[in-house]
């Protein structure tokens, strides 16, 4: 039984939603007022000036002759030349990959890490001390802006206790390991609260299953039957909602990378609408997309791995 | 950001494997989260429709002379901003707004995402393809582009504001609903409904709704205070509430400039969040104890 | 919206942050002034750099940092009012103002060593010129640029034009050598080759530009040897790096810290005045501002103390002519208009508005200083009569609507690009000029025909009254309200000695000189 | 299928309960699920625990396997393993809880469909349990598990070992947890209701199974039903429970001639024959709650022979015949031996 048969159907869909966005983006970024030229010129804009920035970036076509020309570009990888810098758009974009890929990776990993063992133990032992204080700490958290927790670490562990530094990318995978750590794990702090619910009210369903008690009948260890009986079926509710929530964070890491000058693709597609750098901005949407949209196709397969029943359904 | 907290099939099939009897907890501890974060939410209602009678001060008078009273000066309990406005009273008077965006904002979002899910989970086939890749796009948009376009197109103002969190947030709620109408469609209670004749839309709102609900419910719990949140990060990026209308999503991102001055213009409204945040996280809990344990 | 300059927003809980608010305690011991000398300035910037191509540059903060790469024919000097020699040694002006001829120092030279010649001069200036929506208009006049020889350049005009050594000055006609740019095209200015006293070592341009020292510069050669230009949008992250000593310099703190960086040891906030004008802009398509009788009133009504304390904490200067405070032709006999709400009644009855008017004031949001003013002006015109209603928007949009000519009342700035009034005052008094006269749709045929006329009149003193006679007008006019002229602000640590900044912005001349010890 | 056996096997006593207690807290109260309940289970005998589903079997089946529901509020009694002596292993440590589990005591469930994991393959739950009580090799284990598939009539064994649970029939599932329960070939197995979820057909083949492989490896089983039917067909020995106690017990033929407890004579008369016409007969009324039990026989409130003193009098087990025939009603002897198993009256 090939479970993942309805892949070659995922794509088509991934190409669909793709042509939508690509669609949507580029028209409602002209229906926003100011264009590039007012962005260029600024405070010294003159009328002459902006037309004839217009006819540099080809503004001045009709709008259908430029959503042709950008799909035929497009079409061949090119997604044209950023108004802003002066550089392909392509190679903005991918300066500024590496630090939010690296920062929603390690955040995805931080929040994995904090949120399973706690949301376990929560579980297993219901009312006891971590259930308690985890529950207290998480709606905390949540409830906090994810700006505000992050400027407070700055405050605590960068200026008072000078562990961590207060801005920047670091160099080397250590060095991003290190200086990406209080951004990650602000962002793993909101993003565990779900994880540890769901992880808890799954493991506690899973402590009640029948089957559960076959495995102890098996005088196999207790520890044993917890790891491969109870949170394995216990995670498997816990993969969907981690999947979900990580896509939601793709474009939402912009106001963490503000507050720790992380020249992520957050910021950067901020700063693109401001400036109505067009391409920039439509490049990082589709590259948005194209990510959301793995995670939730990494998702659906891991899920279909771990839980058989959920194979069949895949398709729709 | 708000999150969405999605019961994927494999849960709801889980739990259908776990027959065990109710848990122990007694009805009356479960009971008592949901009525701890009530009492907690309607003491914040009170007090925001009491706020001219438990605070004097207008929140939009401005007063030059003491800009950044600390807190505790007198008359200014919780101590004044930058133009010298008391912080109680825009806290209070902020509150009609942020309430509104937590249950406006959100009802809507509830109401419109769930019908949209039942639908297309229920329907299924080539329907359902098509409008999971409507939900799919949205949801596949970077959420910033959409609030800023909707916003710069309608300009910013409150109403604005719930546009912009209408047209991003139902998304979550389809998704959802639709998970639960695709696993519930396959349970004897609705089969056993259809087998009676019953009508496509009574099988749909009179059986499988009800039976569905409780996530979706929960969820608009987390997704209410995300949504207040999500007034901060557009009040952050300038998009949110107009001056001088007080906000607290709006309060924080003035007061980030002074936070290393005077903390407390961020502190008191950042606190007003927690306290809305905390008391829909325990009604959110409660209502999950009680609708799951109905529903085994 | 997200402006460059301005802060995030973030909220905070109380007790964490207790220990924060009372200043930045983080500062080590104070530090003596003879600490061992150090030889990197590290500078944090509040805005990434667009591009290091001097014709394309658009952002203030990418213009200062080419200066330092780049040598121009000719230099502002360091209070911005006069030019000094830089790639041309010396120059000479025929009678008739027509033709200019430039000598170009003999020993100048390029990054790499190879010699700056007078076609790299002919090549950048026509480059720039030609560069579309750039800086070509300025030289309009501009008939012919040759190069005779390899060290003279010879320029002819079709009209006298006085601003042509100012326009020669300016970033945009900075030098680039010809054979690389042709070979490597925009690929060059990621690693760009000038003959300024610094040059790039790595540049990434949304976290860190390093620059190293010049070997082949042939001013006074820079004490530093190295110079880190750090990205950081974040204005308290700044702000804590400059307390931790983490950086010697920061741009723009936000105005609410300068006090708070004053206290603490060992820093300070230099003011450093500019050529920045804030002005509400009067859209004369709303009938009430085309009223002299009304623009007069709302002059009174408006208490610019006031808004200088709240949006600036007291660190601006009250405005009266539209031309920046700091430049040549600035007549400094012209007073503010005085705080008089009374007459401001007087003057809206005499115009026909007893009981005042409705109107809106576009601002841009997320602009602290801005929101602040805005909300000054409100709550003073309401005491006239005049109900404000502000609408604040992101950047561009609040432009956009201010530009297209159907805004009333709007919060703007004008920066100057060259030390000559030609510029300010053909966008700001000469409706034909382009901008409208900053938008308002003013027009006056004499101001029109005085901006025309002193650009072409090469004698200074009577350049200096044609001058006098537009800001006596415009002042009089008042098509737009002069608010404030607001200075840059630097948070600078005291072991940096002689940082200084011209009001054009640039601080490529302090950096030739200025020293740096251990914290 | 053939009666059961004729006599009860002579074997040496393998388990002994004696006056076990197990009380739960639930919302409503505490239940005394089981009240004092006291068997044994002898060497390659089969047992068979009868009685009206709420009246303790399960608990007490799961209280002898150490798999307690977590809301047991108080436990009491012995329970004697005799080949581990005389330790009670209500006492006994999670280690020898373990050691014993699969080894020496098995148990099968009543819902094949939940008892086994869903997200892993049938094979691999099987190899657990081969692994867990035996150093085996790889391939030995693999034998081992596809051997024990084919004990238990699986078609195709290696294949369905790569299977999932969810695509196995009922029947299926309950003959791979059959094979699971003896893969460290226990001595005593427990069948809690192991057909009541299955159709008739499948349920016979399941219960001939369970026979064959009880008298192929000699082990005690010991099966729990409320189909009295099906016990009789199948057990040496039979012990009938009522709210939470035995109420009485005896070999299978004593009990099906001369049941002696008004209950056991019920349930007996409840039993439709073959070819029976007319009303058939149930007992009225329904069984009491454990929570506010009743004074005297529990009973009582049903019973046909009930007196004012029953209502009183709560008695103990009274030896009522050959074989340690017992019964729990004092008034015995004065009902008498001669209910024949064609009861005439009805209720």
């Amino acid at each position: 039984m090939n479970r993942f048969g309805s892949l070659p159907r995922r794509l088509v869909h991934l190409v669909i939603v793709l042509f939508g966005i690509s669609l949507v983006t580029f028209f409602l970024l002209r229906l926003i007022p100011g264009d590039p030229a007012l962005a260029i010129l600024g405070s010294s804009y003159t009328h002459q000036r902006a037309v004839a920035i217009d006819n540099f970036l080809g503004l001045n076509r009709p709008i259908w002759t430029q959503y042709g020309l950008y799909m035929d570009r497009l079409f061949h990888g090119n997604m044209g030349f950023s108004f802003y810098y002066d550089e392909p758009a392509t190679t903005v974009i991918l300066q500024h990959v590496a630090p939010t890929l690296f920062l929603l990776v390690y955040a995805g990993a931080l929040a994995a890490l904090i949120s399973f063992p706690i949301g376990f133990i929560s579980g297993l032992r219901r009312g006891g001390v971590v259930d308690q204080a985890g529950r207290i700490f998480f709606t905390l958290s949540f409830a906090m802006p994810a700006f505000w927790l992050g400027i407070i670490f700055i405050l605590l562990f960068s200026v008072h206790i000078h562990a961590f530094p207060i801005s920047g990318f670091g160099s080397g995978f250590i060095g991003h390991l290190y200086y990406l750590f209080l951004p990650a794990l602000t962002i793993a702090l909101g993003f565990s609260t779900v994880l540890v619910r769901s992880l808890r009210a799954a493991t506690i369903s899973a402590l009640q299953a029948e089957f559960v008690d076959t495995a102890r009948m098996k005088g196999i260890p207790w520890r044993r039957v917890l790891w491969r009986h109870v949170f394995r079926i216990a995670i498997l509710a816990v993969v969907a909602v981690y999947g979900v929530n990580l896509a939601y964070l793709v474009g939402g890491t912009v106001l963490v990378e503000n507050v720790f000058s992380l020249p992520g693709l957050g910021t950067l597609l901020v700063d693109s609408v401001n400036q109505r750098d067009y391409p920039v901005v439509q490049g990082i949407t589709l590259l948005f997309a194209v990510i959301i949209v793995c995670i939730n196709l990494l998702t659906d397969m891991v899920q279909a791995a771990l839980d058989p029943r959920v194979g069949q359904e895949i398709g729709t | 950001m708000s999150t969405a907290w999605a019961a994927s099939p494999s849960e709801l099939l889980m739990r259908a494997a776990s027959k065990a009897a109710g848990r122990r907890r007694s009805v009356t501890r479960r009971r008592l989260t949901l009525i701890v974060g009530l009492v907690l939410l309607g003491i914040a209602i009170l007090a925001v429709f009491l706020a001219p009678v438990l605070v004097s001060q207008s929140p939009t008078t401005i007063d030059p002379l003491h800009p950044l009273a600390p807190p505790l000066t007198p008359d200014h309990l919780l101590g004044t901003d930058q133009y010298g406005r008391d912080i109680l009273a825009r806290i209070l008077y902020g509150g009609r707004i942020d309430l509104a965006i937590a249950f406006g904002a959100t009802a809507v979002t509830l109401v419109g995402g769930t019908f949209y899910g039942l639908i297309a989970g229920y329907i299924g086939g080539r329907t359902d393809s098509v409008m999971m890749r409507v939900v799919d796009l949205v949801f596949a948009f970077p959420f910033l582009v959409l609030v800023i376009a909707i916003i710069a197109m309608l300009g910013p103002s409150i109403f604005n504001m719930f546009v912009a969190i209408w047209i991003t947030s139902w998304v979550a709620y389809a998704r959802i609903m639709r998970a639960q109408t695709v696993v519930a469609k396959k349970q004897q209670y609705v089969l056993a409904a259809r087998a009676l004749g019953y009508g496509r839309l009574r099988v749909m709102f009179r059986h499988i709704l009800p039976n569905t609900a409780s996530a979706v419910i929960i969820f608009s719990m987390v997704d209410a205070v995300g949504n207040i949140i999500l007034a901060a990060s557009l009040g952050f990026l300038g998009l949110g509430a107009q001056p001088p209308a007080p906000e607290w999503g709006t309060m924080i991102a003035d007061g980030q400039n002074y936070i290393l001055s005077s903390w407390w213009l961020v502190a008191m409204p950042g606190l007003a969040v927690l306290y809305i945040g905390i008391s829909f996280a325990l009604i959110g809990d409660g209502l999950a104890d009680l609708l799951r344990a109905g529903e085994q | 919206m997200f402006r460059a300059t301005q802060a995030a927003s973030a909220g905070v809980i109380v007790l964490a942050l207790a220990a924060a608010g009372c200043g930045g305690s983080a500062a080590t011991g104070g530090s003596s002034a003879s600490g061992a000398p150090v030889s990197t300035l590290v500078i944090a910037n509040a805005v990434k750099v667009d591009t290091l191509d001097p014709e394309a540059n658009s952002v203030n903060e990418s213009i200062w940092l080419d200066q330092n790469l780049y040598s121009r024919l000719l230099q502002p000097n360091a209070t911005g009012t006069g030019l000094l020699p830089d790639l041309a040694s010396s120059w000479t002006i025929a009678p008739n103002g027509l033709t200019y001829t430039f000598h170009l120092r003999p020993d100048a030279k390029f990054s790499n060593g190879s010699p700056v010649t007078a076609n790299d001069v002919v090549f950048s200036i026509n480059r720039s010129r030609a560069f579309a929506g750039g800086w070509g208009f300025l030289l309009t006049a501009v008939k012919t640029i040759t190069a005779p020889d390899a060290h003279t350049v010879v320029i002819t005009l079709s009209q006298p034009h006085a601003p042509l050594l100012a326009d020669l000055a300016m970033y945009a006609y900075s030098i680039v050598p010809e054979s690389l740019v042709k070979a490597q095209g925009s690929a060059f200015f990621q690693h760009p080759v000038g003959s300024g006293p610094f040059m790039v070592t790595s540049y990434n341009p949304d976290s860190e530009v390093d620059l190293a020292r010049n070997p082949y510069f042939y001013g006074t050669k820079p004490k530093i040897s190295k110079v880190r230009v750090l990205i950081v949008p974040d204005d308290n992250t700044r702000v804590l790096m400059l307390e931790s000593k983490k950086v010697d310099i920061i741009e723009n703190p936000p105005g609410n810290l300068v006090s708070q960086i004053d206290r603490t040891p060992g820093l300070s906030v230099q003011l450093y005045p500019s050529t920045r004008v804030d002005f509400i802009q009067l859209d004369e398509h709303f009938a009430p501002f085309k009223n002299l009788l009304v623009r007069q009133a709302l002059n009174y009504a408006i208490n610019r103390k006031a808004i200088v304390q709240l949006a600036y904490q007291g660190h601006a200067t009250t405005g009266a002519s539209f031309m920046p405070y700091k430049m040549k032709f600035f007549d400094s006999s012209i007073a503010p208009y005085p705080y008089d709400p009374a007459k401001a009644k007087q003057l809206l009855a005499q115009a026909g508005y007893p009981h005042g008017f409705n109107t809106f004031l576009i601002t841009v949001s997320g602009d602290v200083a801005g929101q602040a003013e805005a909300i000054v002006v409100k709550s003073e015109l309401a005491a006239v009569g005049i109900n404000v209603s502000i609408q604040s928007y992101e950047l561009l949009t609040a432009y956009d609507k201010e530009d297209g000519g159907h805004s009333e009342m709007g919060e703007r700035y004008w920066t100057n690009d060259i030390i000559d009034p030609d510029e300010v005052a053909t966008f700001g008094a000469d409706c034909q000029g382009g901008a409208f006269a900053f938008n308002s749709y003013w027009c006056d045929n004499q101001v029109n025909s005085l901006v025309t006329d002193a650009r072409g009149e090469l004698n200074d003193s009577t350049r200096q009254q044609m001058y006098d006679q537009i800001q006596q007008a415009v002042y009089q006019q008042s098509p737009f309200i002069v608010v404030d002229y607001s200075p840059y602000r630097y948070g600078v640590g005291d072991w940096v000695h002689g940082f200084h900044v011209t009001p054009l912005g640039n601080y490529d001349l302090s950096l030739e000189t200025l020293t740096v010890t251990t914290p | 299928m053939s009666g059961g056996q004729p006599a009860p096997g002579a074997g040496a006593p393998l388990l002994t309960v004696c006056d076990l207690r197990s009380y739960l807290a639930t919302g409503q109260g505490v239940v005394r699920a089981v009240d004092g309940v006291s068997l044994t289970v002898h060497e390659a005998e089969v047992l068979g625990i009868v009685g009206e589903s709420g009246c303790g079997k399960t608990v007490t089946c799961r209280t002898i396997m150490g798999l307690m529901p977590a809301r047991i509020l108080h436990t009491s009694g012995e329970v004697i393993y005799h080949p581990r002596g005389e330790q009670n292993l209500l006492d006994a440590s999670q280690a020898q809880w373990e050691s014993l589990r699969g080894a020496q005591l098995a148990m099968i469930f009543q819902d094949p469909m939940t008892a086994l994991n869903p997200v892993r393959t049938v094979g691999d739950q099987l190899l657990e349990a081969v692994n867990a009580h035996a150093k085996l090799s790889r391939p030995e284990a693999q034998a081992r598990a596809i051997g024990l598939l084919e004990r238990v009539g699986i078609p195709a064994p290696a294949r369905r070992m790569r299977d999932y649970p969810f695509q196995f029939s009922g029947g299926m599932l309950q003959r791979a947890l059959i094979a699971i329960a003896l893969a460290s070939s226990p001595r005593l197995l427990l069948a809690d209701e192991p057909t009541t979820s299955l159709d008739v057909i499948i349920q016979d083949q399941i219960l001939s199974l369970l026979l064959e492989l009880q008298q192929d490896t000699g082990m005690s089983m010991i099966l729990v039903s409320h189909d009295l039917a099906v016990i009789t067909e199948i057990c040496d020995r039979i012990v009938v429970m009522y709210a939470g106690q035995v109420v009485e017990e005896g070999a299978t033929s004593d009990i099906i001639t001369a049941p002696r407890h008004p209950y056991t004579q019920a349930l007996l008369d409840a039993l439709p024959q073959a070819g029976q016409r007319g009303q058939l007969h149930s007992i009225r009324g329904s069984p009491p709650s454990l929570i506010d039990v009743p004074d005297g026989c529990r009973f009582a409130p049903r019973c046909r022979h009930v007196t004012d003193e029953c209502r009183v009098w709560e008695t103990e087990l009274i030896a009522a015949g050959e074989r340690e025939h017992a019964a729990r009603c004092w008034r015995l002897h004065d009902i008498g031996r001669s209910q024949a198993w064609q009861g005439s009256d009805s209720a």
